[in-house]
């Protein structure tokens, strides 16, 4: 098998190159996206003949708590890609990636905490998901921790890796363990996001929603990660060509 | 292979037993946060027999945490932990001993204190083999994940908080699950589901853990 | 032609943002001696523990007999004896409990042969001593202690020198240069300039390198 | 269109404040992620061109 690919995946210089070309396409569809679902979720979709118009909250909530679990585990892939093949450039996409997982899921908790309000009365309940998404946020704020704390920037990263996957691998026990508890202490209740068929008009905004959050996500990890990629390679020419061009297309 | 297993195991346990105040601490914050409860909460028995379950769990929790901080630190500074990467054996097997011999002295103290406290808090007699059985299969659990975050933070200066926020989240399992067996047992009904929940844990960290240690530590040891 | 035992291809490393050394090469034969010189922070102790296999270098690569250390770890550790800055020693373990335990890491070693080499630094008497009753002097002749004992070829040691007095000093040279003489390597950093130095001697500046 | 007028889409059947609440949260959060690392890079090429600068003065 040819892995020359793969090889040229982890060369900063050509994602620099490639994450520019992409990264404009990213960014409209995200904008588009989020747009055409906002409206589509606020302005259109039929009520909840339950929760009534609380329920539109679900377009944010959902897909940020799905983006918030995705992005974890894209953490522990590319922890264990820099690990094995040593990709720099995995080092790169975990640490930059981790502070928006980490947002995702305080969006998922704050919208889930203010949907809770009309649904059961309370800002808070201890509800299986949210008591996951709190413990991801935690876990997000671990490996952000850790990363700031070591000084050298690659054991930072391996150090992180080795945490993302531990916590990987951890994250279904947490999950399982978690909802168990909750039947156990408060008997089926009313679930919000668990809907059965919920219908076209009330999904179809939503797959909108979620495909408009994980273009989000590819837009801002690219600026971040060229960012960090240009700075890192401060030393090389093409960097410093580069970086010379831009300040020229600034002054 | 083996042998060295037992060597550094008999070595670890010789160090500990010549610094018999640091194993003394964490059973004595152990008593201390749990006897902190009923002055918190007041001292009504049936309360404090409700919210015994959690508060045994969380106060070992946070023991085992304490004692941890420090596991590999003189290690580190006087460059043992370099001759254990340098050498022919496996660093997974030479953690696997070294986390052992700590539980052993520590761990186990921890579980053999913990049926007085429970009694003070008015648990009922019946309920300490329970109590007894969880903090076994638990804390061997509650060691192998804590020495994974002090072997990734024994390079830094304060590591002590820092191995908290990386570790707390990830004890909530065991946490679940062993509180859980005690309030079952406090309920009268049967605790074997969570106890053999907690076991299958137990046994999953024995065999994945070691490896996530030895990884941190070569980390912390290459910066 | 065979390839040299230790070599370093290349060899960048970069610490906290700052490039201590790059493109570096250099290659151990048996019976050579490389000592290490520079200026502190010039990247000696560095240096040492990317040949010891303890840090992975930024660019470049370390080779033994020809081949990438890391597909080599577990020869590297049969031929290896390192003594870093820290050497290892539990101040609360007796000197020989500490050397039985540093022997039985690599190759297990008999109380008698334990008990003669700490006699050969000089320690005759000490060896059930708890050590952090010993000068910092006597610890590190402790460390040294695992070089009189059945040692592999490849010796690394950073600043193996540190707080002898200037008879252990001498006795340590001989015994490096003997260990050379006898098809041995040496790698070390110091700081005083050696004065019995075997035949295979060579000598690295880093402070050279960076100006 | 599910809303008959536009105080009525406003209003959210009682429920405008928390689902206007959630909706403006979560926009200011995703609004900052997508302002961290633009600020961040133009104070990295600020950096970066007085670095120049100071080069070519040399």
């Amino acid at each position: 098998m040819n892995w020359t690919w793969f090889h040229k995946l982890g060369s900063p210089k050509w994602f620099y190159e490639i994450g520019g070309r992409w990264l404009p396409w990213f960014g409209w569809a995200a904008a588009i996206l989020l747009l055409v679902g906002t409206v589509w979720g606020l302005a259109f979709a039929p009520q909840d003949y339950q929760q009534g118009n609380s329920f539109r909250i679900i377009y944010i909530h959902v897909p940020a708590a799905f983006l918030a679990q995705s992005i974890y585990v894209m953490l522990a892939a590319a922890g264990l890609v820099g690990l094995v093949w040593k990709m720099k450039l995995a080092d790169v996409a975990l640490q930059q990636a981790a502070p928006i997982g980490a947002w995702m899921s305080f969006i998922a908790l704050l919208t889930g905490a203010v949907w809770g309000k009309p649904t059961w009365g309370a800002w808070w309940v201890w509800d299986a998901r949210l008591t996951s998404m709190l413990i991801l946020l935690f876990l997000y704020f671990g490996i952000i921790a850790l990363g700031q704390a070591i000084s050298n920037r690659d054991s930072a990263a391996k150090a992180c890796a080795v945490l993302a996957i531990v916590g990987v691998v951890n994250i279904p026990i947490i999950k399982y363990s978690v909802e168990w508890w909750n039947t156990l202490h408060q008997p089926a209740t009313f679930k919000i996001t668990e809907k059965p068929a919920m219908p076209a008009e009330m999904w179809l905004p939503l797959l909108v929603m979620v495909l408009g959050f994980y273009c989000f996500f590819a837009a801002v990890l690219i600026m971040r990660m060229r960012l960090e990629v240009l700075r890192r390679e401060a030393r090389a020419s093409w960097a410093k060509a580069e970086v010379r061009a831009l300040v020229e297309k600034h002054a | 292979m083996s042998n060295v297993f037992a060597l550094l195991f008999r070595r670890e346990a010789r160090l500990l037993c010549r610094r018999p105040a640091e194993l003394a601490n964490p059973l004595v914050f152990f008593a201390i946060v749990i006897a902190l409860f009923p002055l918190a909460v007041g001292p009504e028995s049936q309360l404090l027999q409700s919210i015994s379950p959690g508060l045994v769990w969380v106060a070992a929790l946070l023991a085992v945490l304490l004692s941890l901080d420090g596991l590999f630190r003189s290690d580190f500074e006087d460059g043992s932990l370099e001759q254990w990467v340098v050498s022919p054996h496996p660093l997974a097997l030479l953690v696997l001993a070294k986390v052992l011999a700590h539980w052993v002295f520590s761990g186990l103290a921890l579980v053999l204190l913990a049926p007085l406290l429970g009694l003070m808090l008015g648990l009922p007699a019946s309920t300490l083999p329970v109590l007894l059985l969880s903090l076994l299969l638990g804390t061997p659990v509650l060691s192998l994940l804590g020495a994974v975050g002090a072997a990734l933070t024994v390079g830094l200066k304060r590591g002590g908080l820092l191995l908290a926020l990386l570790i707390l989240p990830l004890y909530i399992p065991v946490l679940i699950l062993g509180s859980g067996a005690l309030q079952a047992a406090l309920q009268g009904l049967p605790a074997a589901g969570h106890l053999l929940w907690l076991a299958s844990l137990t046994a999953l960290s024995v065999t994945l853990t070691p490896f996530a240690i030895a990884a941190g530590l070569t980390i912390s040891v290459g910066e | 032609m065979s390839s040299p035992f230790l070599e370093a291809v290349s060899l960048s490393c970069e610490r906290d943002w700052r490039l201590l050394f790059e493109k570096l090469d250099l290659s151990l034969l048996p019976g050579q001696m490389l000592q290490v010189a520079g200026p502190n922070g010039s990247g000696k102790t560095s240096l040492l523990r990317l040949l010891a296999g303890l840090m992975q270098p930024t660019a470049g690569e370390v080779r033994l007999s020809g081949r990438p250390l890391r597909e080599q770890r577990a020869e590297l550790a049969r031929n290896l004896l390192w003594i870093g800055h820290a050497a290892g020693i539990k101040g609360l373990l007796t000197a020989e409990e500490n050397l039985a335990w540093l022997c039985a890491l690599h190759r297990p070693a008999s109380r008698e042969a334990i008990w003669q080499a700490l006699a050969a630094v000089g320690l005759r008497g000490f060896e059930d001593v708890p050590c952090h009753t010993l000068s910092a002097g006597q610890q590190r002749r402790v460390a040294l202690a695992r070089l009189y004992l059945e040692a592999p070829p490849l010796w690394i040691l950073d600043e193996p020198f540190t707080a002898l007095d200037r008879h252990g000093v001498a006795q340590l040279e001989a015994h490096l240069s003997a260990h050379c003489t006898g098809g041995g390597m040496v790698v070390l950093t110091t700081h005083h300039s050696l004065t019995e130095r075997p035949a295979g001697y060579h000598e690295l500046d880093l402070g050279q390198r960076a100006a | 269109m599910s809303f008959s007028s536009f105080s009525d889409f406003f209003a959210m059947g009682n429920h405008g404040l928390y689902v206007w609440t959630a909706y403006g949260v979560s926009l200011a959060v995703l609004g900052l992620n997508l302002a961290l690392p633009l600020v961040a890079r133009r104070r990295y090429l600020q950096d970066e061109a007085r670095r120049l600068r100071r080069e070519e003065n040399k």
